[in-house]
């Protein structure tokens, strides 16, 4: 009985996403125009469902003060206070709307992520690109630097630093994105190293083009789709990062509201069958399904691969 | 196979220089780390002269350089040391049942999870863009998108709450085999289940990349079921990348379970090297940071071996 | 949120079925109201399981800090004297003492007939050395300050030993019942700690730092009325949900420390839940040399600024009572019970802030899990409260690692934990006398050092419990010190676990004598 | 012939491929019939639809493409209507297929023998033992060399025009009645070739079998069908016998096909001007491996030099030691009679610019992510300083030279041109530099005839306009005769014979250039069987392959 009612919700929740995606295709296909109307037209309910989601998040995120019913980190009534009209989603343990916390955890948690994967991708192309570019020394000492950093394990390795250097926002944004950078690195030195060889690389160099030149005019623009497929695998690691940390009480600092401490922060409450830390979880697994399901279509866009 | 010999032993040898480095990085990262073994040992109860104290009874007074090069010395002739705290204890002694527990669990995992995440990456490419890819692939996404103590509690919500299996994986001395599967199983599940949606993905991908390829064509053109082209065709050009993946999830499973160990209390090397990073004992973390590194080194170099082994055109040359 | 009661899963074991009686009932009432138990009786395997535990724990005495290895040592080890469940200090290795009328000299007699898990007699020579382990100028040990009165320590035949003191210590006797200080077997002067001996009512089979450790019965024990388990096992479960389903899932019999945030649903899903109040107070501590706290009016602003009531009743789920901003728990002998309640008054608070001349005030508030737990929460909450009161608290959120050597007595105001003392002379000489190691005020006050004095060797109860009462006022309004709250003791236990009528309050698990106390029904 | 002996019937075929998101139709309605041991060949151009039509004769569309509407019926059973179960059983058993390239159709994890015995035995043909012992059987017949061993190495310890016959032996384990031969000898090197086609046309002889044989190649095709069958973007053009539609073609487009050889240079003068680039001696390698031995030769101004040979030959390594990619082990590069530097990255801007270079693939050469104002714009805006508005007057006189209309096309990729077009803009990019000499490699051996033959005249018109000197290096002797001033021919990195065409092209001739110039497919249907029976009775080696 209890599955066949998991199985009507699930179907449920199935068809409202599927008409949301429809829903939100035929919107974006109406407002906006030339190639990018034809793509929107032409993109599959996944991609529209997981552009869907994406905006929402973003419109709430943008919007988190005016949405919110209650501040980020005041204290509104009790604690643990059921859901109810008030407090939709009830209260924390220390009696905040917990509600409001995941729409400002919106904010939080996607700005974080973002600015460190965008750091990282940063950190690890540049040089991915410069050393299957240059190639020689660099390539050999950039590569075994690297060799070196991902043998250590990424998670003690950011509680050491963190300690070193504390735990404000911006530290946990450097240091999880120096080493996810490790990683970054090696793909984009991979798929540079594919590139490199090309005629195109070949005929610019003989033109006597710089290191500059041939890196971001010639090079770059061929290496960013599956740069940008990473992104999306990348972009929900850093949220795992963040909650691992915040297990080992290194995570972002309280009061400020973000999904992986708050999964830290009420983890305990699932093993007394209570929902409420599936709340930031699902919201952390709704954005990287989402992500990752827009950053396909655009492979396959770009790609032009017939699976 | 000369020239794989010959490769193995060059990478053996940047292995030993990567471990070379790490273990300055590390040294020098818990030497950056503020306070030391005596404070953090005594903690709130630490005065001015216990701490000078004890740092003078260890010898943490010492110039940083000269306790390095105490320490490498050391372990060029075999030695780690002995732990800060538990002085008299060789850290090798210290490390060998919980290497042997972190091992057991690794190898527990993996076992359930590469042979899983292999067939399913099979079955999804065979059956990609079906509704069964489509589900198998949202649902490996949401489940690498749960932090890993999220996924355990549940399955202690789950499994052991219900009586199925225990929620402490803490293995008592003596315990046999099959007692140490079935304390050991929550662990293992919560490892499997983390890790097999990455190996699974990177299989299809793997798969699918070489779908294109003309003798994939030529094998369905010579009336060949789709699984055989699957599994005959495609899947042994697709070994290096999926053994690479593996490798990865293998390191993974060996030096980043720390949060799992946490959780179902099981005595493994991480808790181990986490708690000697806040009381910085030193020898303990540099030999624990040595054998992930060590890990991590051979998993990679196995991968790569695995897949120069699983290429002709490496093996046979003309 | 009411998922859980959706959940009938929970329940196991039968658990639930003593637990209607037992468990709503006792929830925060002391152990002491719960109905009459059967007579304590021998047998079972008793687990414990604790929050605290490290691998780098080991069994030098010099170096015990949390529970665990506290637990360790009262299960393995005995003391010369031990406090009682009911805060009397009680004789254990040492029959009876006598003080010489400065209070500076003690004889101690050493029990008949007790003999170490190796066979050996205990003698004045294992006092000697057990006690010298942690004195002189090359001690490393974290008790190195309590045993520093000490000037001399002899033995007077093999069943005596008389120990001098710098000054006279009316509550000497005390600070040997401190975990720090177990009796171990000497051997050429000296202890050796790592063989696992001692005379406790347990003998240690095996300790893996962090994990476990296991015990067996001492049949040689000299008490007979006490240790009734055949065996013990202590783990190590630092995860609070790790914890609170190894109680649920019958893993472990009893755990310290359950996560309060989620008690109620631990209790529903059939556990009982043990709590007293005690010494334990959390703090947050000024540098009153530093600006702004050098101001006693900054000081009191800040005082008038915190909601206590609130703070109890979310970072101590109501286990717990409000404090006054003095150290001294309701259950000390000499507690100030007429001293006025400080309450929650931002006006008040307001008015102070004037006083100092000041329109506003914002500092920054250190606070780590590692201080307390819940001392981040409690940060944020004293900040939303005193933002009513026009002071801008920031909680700033330190690493947990390193939190006692790099934050505490570091920054300027930082959250903290104090275990607090059975002593009001010691709880005050360790962390309000001027100078001392850990005055996490860095406070200095004339009257309070003469009143801390005279009191100490003073043996007239009345006059002492004046002289503390006063004490009690100014720290009260003129420390340095904001302490909101006084933490009760929680343990949530199976109900097959039996407790005597009545409890310890001085510390956690009765006094960290519950394997030596509670029995199996 | 009666109805019975046909195999195999297409009706009204018609087959879409996807284009983004719409579907575009490659082929439109063709019908054709086969009829047992009947050899049709299927001429085109890319993007004809040959190919795609050889797969729907097993009932196969690729990935992207579906069969619309028509009728396929193979011996009796519609291939649209059979189910896939059908499918798999008539592939591989009764339909062979031979791909292009061997040496990407034969799976590199698995040996050759493997790989033959898998149809027979899946298709319970017959045992493994068997399979094993006929495929040593077909080897031999397809005058493998150790037909005994070669069956046990892996496809890449094996030569291509070895594996290219392999193929052909595997396409015939199952004796099946229709093999699909999809221009299995295009890759291949001239003197290789002869002797797969020799053996495809024996073994098809032999058992009867029909076959489909589809190329780009007129002459080759001359050699194996009995009817020739001509597409054009999907369309039917025409279809008769062999003899007929080489004699008397009626379509214009065939005739156009037909006359596409007709190119010829006009004759140069003797040059009279100082070479501008001169190889002096010159001999290079790959790490420990000697590709070049001791090569000289000189390029005067608007003068082409042709560098023939095979592949290995060395030639195009010569152009990357032109260019300074590989630094000579010996010897100079002389430009205006100054060496050059060897490492390109030694040279000035003025020497690199002066030095050009036309690479075969235009896909790879050209950066897919640049319009081609920029990939033509870059160079004039480097070597020449042009900005603003002169650079886009001169990339659009660029665009008009190569004949490519600027308005139209000045801002596009280029996956939005055609194959041809795209070469044309490499030819730009090495104009926009205003050189004195271009180095075309194999530029034309990837593009359709008609294609290519539009490139080649204009190389020649801008070689006159431009006052540019040629280095063309070319396996296709054809090309060769349009366009070469002097000829170099190499083999395994040694100049063999050098000197004006008209020399080069008049007995007699060193061994290695005979060979060359007679492997060259002729129109002449006889002529494979005239030019096997000649090199037998000469004794003369059969390839160069072996």
């Amino acid at each position: 009985m209890g599955f066949l009612i998991f199985l009507f919700w699930a179907a449920i929740t199935l068809g409202v996403a599927i008409a949301a995606a429809w829903g939100f295709r035929a919107v974006a296909a109406a407002v906006t125009r030339g190639e990018m109307r034809r793509a929107l037209r032409n993109a599959p309910l996944t991609a529209s469902f997981g552009m869907l989601v994406i905006f929402i998040y973003l419109v709430v995120a943008i919007l988190a003060p005016l949405i919110a019913p209650f501040p980020e980190r005041t204290v509104v009534g009790s604690q643990f206070i059921p859901w109810s009209a008030e407090h939709w989603l009830g209260t924390d343990a220390l009696g905040r709307d917990m509600f409001s916390r995941m729409i400002y955890g919106t904010r939080n948690t996607v700005g974080i992520a973002f600015a460190t994967t965008a750091l990282a991708f940063l950190i690890g192309s540049v040089f991915g690109l410069l050393a299957a570019t240059v190639g020689g020394w660099l390539d050999q000492g950039l590569s075994r630097l690297v060799d070196v950093m991902m043998a250590i394990p990424s998670l003690i390795f950011a509680l050491l630093l963190l300690t070193i250097f504390g735990t404000s926002i911006l530290t946990l944004i450097l240091v999880i994105a120096v080493i996810d950078s490790t990683r970054v690195f090696r793909l984009a030195r991979a798929v540079t190293e594919g590139v490199v060889v090309m005629d195109y690389i070949e005929a610019a160099r003989l033109r006597g083009e710089g290191l500059g030149y041939l890196i971001t005019r010639e090079i770059l623009p061929n290496v960013t789709a599956p740069l940008v497929a990473e992104f999306g695998l990348r972009f929900c690691f850093v949220f795992l990062s963040i909650s691992a940390l915040s297990f080992l009480g290194l995570g972002i600092q309280p009061p400020t509201a973000d999904w992986g401490s708050m999964v830290r922060e009420n983890a305990t409450l699932i093993t007394f069958g209570d929902i409420t830390p599936l709340l930031p979880a699902g919201a952390i697994a709704l954005l990287t399904v989402a992500v990752n399901f827009v950053v396909d279509w655009q492979l396959y866009r770009a790609s032009g691969l017939k699976e | 196979m000369a020239h794989i010999w010959r490769m193995i032993a060059q990478r053996l040898g940047f292995g030993l220089l990567t471990l070379f480095v790490v273990s300055i990085i590390i040294f020098g990262a818990t030497e950056l780390l503020p306070g030391d073994f005596a404070q953090a040992v005594l903690g709130q109860a630490a005065t001015p002269e216990a701490v000078a104290n004890i740092r003078r009874e260890l010898g943490l007074d010492q110039p940083v350089y000269v306790r390095y090069f105490d320490w490498l010395f050391g372990v060029m002739q075999g030695d780690f040391g002995t732990s800060l705290a538990q002085r008299g204890r060789p850290v090798s002694e210290m490390i060998m049942s919980r290497l042997g527990n972190t091992f057991f669990l690794a190898i527990y995992a993996a076992a359930m999870a590469v042979p899983l995440a292999l067939t399913l990456g099979v079955l999804v490419a065979l059956w990609r863009n079906s509704l069964f890819d489509r589900v198998a692939n949202s649902t490996a996404l949401s489940a690498i998108s749960f932090p890993e103590f999220f996924v355990a509690y549940i399955l202690i919500f789950v499994l052991a709450q219900s009586g199925y299996f225990p929620s402490m994986a803490r293995m008592p001395a003596g315990a046999d085999l099959g007692e140490k599967l079935y304390r050991a199983f929550l662990p293992a599940l919560t490892l499997t289940l983390v890790v097999t949606a990455h190996m699974m993905r990177m299989t299809r991908a793997a798969i699918i990349n070489l779908l294109a390829s003309p003798y994939i064509e030529m094998a369905r053109l010579k009336g060949m079921r789709p699984s055989r082209v699957i599994i005959r065709h495609a899947l042994p050009n697709a070994i290096a990348p999926i053994a690479n993946v593996v490798a990865i999830n293998l390191a993974y499973l060996i030096t980043g379970v720390v949060v799992v160990e946490v959780v179902f209390v099981y005595p493994g090397l991480g808790q181990l090297m986490v708690d000697s990073v806040s009381r910085r004992d030193i020898p303990v973390v540099q030999a624990i940071a040595l054998i992930f590194a060590a890990a991590y080194v051979l998993l990679n170099l196995t991968a790569d071996v695995i897949s120069t082994l699983s290429n002709p055109r490496l093996m046979h040359r003309t | 949120m009411n998922a859980s009661t959706r959940n009938p899963g929970l329940t196991r074991r039968g658990l639930l079925k003593s637990a209607g009686a037992i468990g709503a009932a006792g929830l925060i009432l002391p152990a002491s109201y719960r109905k009459a138990m059967a007579e304590p009786k021998r047998g079972g395997t008793f687990r414990i399981g604790f929050g605290h535990g490290n691998t780098t724990d080991s069994l030098n005495p010099a170096l015990w800090d949390q529970a665990f290895v506290q637990v360790l040592g009262n299960t393995m080890h005995n003391y010369l004297t031990v406090i009682g469940a009911d805060g009397q200090l009680e004789p254990e290795l040492a029959e009876s003492w006598e003080a010489s009328s400065d209070a500076a000299t003690w004889t101690f007699k050493l029990r008949e007939g007790v003999t170490f898990h190796n066979g050996k007699d205990l003698v004045a020579a294992d006092v000697i050395a057990s006690l010298n382990h942690h004195r002189g100028e090359d001690s490393a040990s974290a008790a190195a300050p309590i045993v520093e009165a000490i000037t001399d320590i002899r033995a007077d035949g093999d069943k005596v030993v008389v120990i001098t003191l710098q000054a006279g210590d009316a509550d000497f006797p005390f600070i040997l019942s401190d975990y720090h200080l177990p009796i171990l077997p000497a051997e050429d002067g000296r202890i050796d700690y790592d063989n696992g001996i001692g005379c406790g009512g347990y003998i240690l089979e095996s300790f893996e730092p962090g994990v476990d450790a296991h015990f067996t019965r001492n049949p040689d024990y000299w008490k007979s009325d006490r240790a009734w388990f055949d065996r013990v096992e202590l783990y190590a479960i630092l995860d609070s949900a790790a914890r609170q389903n190894a109680l649920i899932t019958g893993e472990v019999d009893v755990i310290d420390r359950p996560d309060l945030n989620t008690i109620h649903m631990l209790e529903r899903a059939g556990v009982n839940i043990i709590s007293v109040s005690g010494t334990q107070h959390y703090t947050f501590a000024m540098d009153s040399r530093a600006d702004p706290f050098s101001n006693n009016h900054v000081r009191l602003a800040l005082k008038y600024g915190v909601n206590r009531q609130q703070m109890v009743d979310t970072i101590l789920s109501g286990f717990g009572v409000v404090g006054n901003d003095h150290p001294i728990g309701r259950s000390n002998r000499f507690h100030a019970d007429d001293l006025e309640q400080r309450e929650f008054d931002p006006d008040r608070a307001r008015h102070h802030l004037r006083e100092a001349g000041l329109d506003s005030l914002t500092v920054d508030l250190s606070a780590a899990d590692a201080a307390f737990a819940g001392a981040v929460d409690a940060a944020v909450l004293f900040s939303e409260s005193a933002a009513q009161a026009g002071i801008n608290i920031n909680p700033v959120r330190e690493p947990s690692d390193g939190y006692w050597s790099n934050v505490w007595m570091v920054k300027p105001f930082s959250a903290v934990y104090w275990g607090g003392r059975p002593t009001e002379d010691w709880m005050f000489s360790t962390a309000f006398a001027a100078g001392a190691p850990w005055n996490d005020g860095f406070w200095e006050h004339e009257r309070f050092e003469e009143l801390l004095r005279a009191a100490r060797s003073e043996l007239d109860e009345d006059l002492r419990a004046e002289m503390y009462f006063e004490m009690q006022q100014i720290v009260r309004d003129e420390g340095a010190i904001v302490i909101p709250m006084f933490s009760d003791y929680v343990m949530a236990t199976a109900d097959n676990v039996m407790t005597p009528d009545q409890i310890g309050a001085n510390t956690t698990l009765d006094g960290v004598r519950a394997t030596e106390r509670w029995w199996f029904a | 012939m009666t109805k019975k002996d046909v195999l195999l019937n297409i009706r009204g075929l018609k087959i879409e491929g996807k284009s983004g998101d719409d579907w575009l139709a490659i082929v439109n309605g063709v019908n054709l019939t086969l009829h047992r041991g009947e050899v049709l060949g299927l001429i085109g151009e890319s993007g004809a639809g040959k190919s795609t039509i050889g797969l729907a004769a097993m009932g196969f569309a690729r990935d992207g493409c579906r069969i619309s509407d028509g009728v396929i019926e193979f011996d009796g059973t519609d291939l649209r209507e059979a189910s896939q179960d059908q499918l798999r059983r008539l592939r591989g058993k009764r339909i062979a297929y031979v791909a292009q390239s061997a040496a990407a159709s034969f799976n590199p994890a698995h040996k050759l023998m493997d790989q033959y015995c898998e149809a027979p035995v899946r298709h319970g043909v017959m045992s493994r033992s068997q399979a094993e012992k006929d495929a040593v059987e077909l080897y031999r017949k397809m005058q493998l060399p150790d037909p005994e061993g070669i069956g046990f190495r892996f496809p890449h310890q094996v030569s291509g025009g070895q594996l290219q016959r392999a193929m052909t032996a595997m396409a015939m384990s199952c004796r099946p009645d229709l093999i699909i031969f999809d221009e299995p000898t295009t890759a291949l090197d001239v003197t290789t070739q002869i002797e797969v086609l020799a053996a495809i046309r024996d073994i098809v002889e032999q058992f009867g079998t029909a076959a489909i044989y589809i190329t780009h190649d007129l002459a080759v095709v001359a050699q194996m069908a009995d009817r020739i069958k001509i597409l054009l973007k999907g369309d039917e053009v025409e279809e008769a016998d062999t003899e007929t539609m080489l004699s008397a073609p009626k379509d214009d487009y065939t005739k156009s096909l037909w006359a596409v050889r007709s190119f010829q240079r006009a004759e140069q003068a003797a040059p009279r001007d100082k070479p501008v680039v001169s190889l002096r001696n010159i001999s290079a390698a790959y790490g420990p491996v000697k590709v070049l031995d001791d090569i000289s030769f000189d390029i005067h101004p608007r003068r082409t030099v042709a560098v023939v040979g095979e592949s290995g030959s060395g030639k195009s390594t010569a152009a990357r030691v032109i260019t300074g990619l590989l630094p000579p082990t010996r010897g100079e590069v002389l430009f205006d009679g100054e060496a050059l530097p060897p490492d390109y990255r030694k040279r000035t801007r003025d020497q690199l610019r002066h030095a050009q270079m036309i690479y075969q693939m235009a896909d790879t050469a050209l950066n897919p992510k640049l319009t081609l104002r920029r990939l033509i714009g870059r160079p004039a805006q480097m070597y020449l300083g042009l900005r603003g508005r002169a650079l886009t007057e001169r990339i659009r006189e660029l665009l008009d030279l190569i004949e490519l209309e600027p308005d139209q096309y000045i801002d596009r990729l280029p996956s939005e041109l055609s194959g041809g077009q795209k070469q044309r803009i490499g030819i730009a990019r090495a104009l926009a530099a205003e050189p004195r000499f271009i180095i075309c490699d194999e530029v034309t051996s990837a593009l359709d005839q008609i294609v290519a033959e539009g490139i080649l005249r204009l190389l020649d018109k801008l070689q006159s306009e431009f006052n540019l000197a040629y280095m063309f290096i070319t396996h296709d002797l054809a090309t060769v005769r349009a366009i070469a001033d002097d000829v170099v021919v190499m083999q395994k990195g040694r100049v063999v014979e050098q000197g004006p065409k008209p020399e080069m092209f008049a007995p007699p001739h060193e061994p290695y250039t005979e060979l060359l110039l007679s492997s060259v497919p002729e129109m002449d249907p006889d002529w494979l069987t005239k030019l096997l029976e000649q090199r037998s009775r000469k004794g003369l080696p059969q390839s160069a392959d072996q």
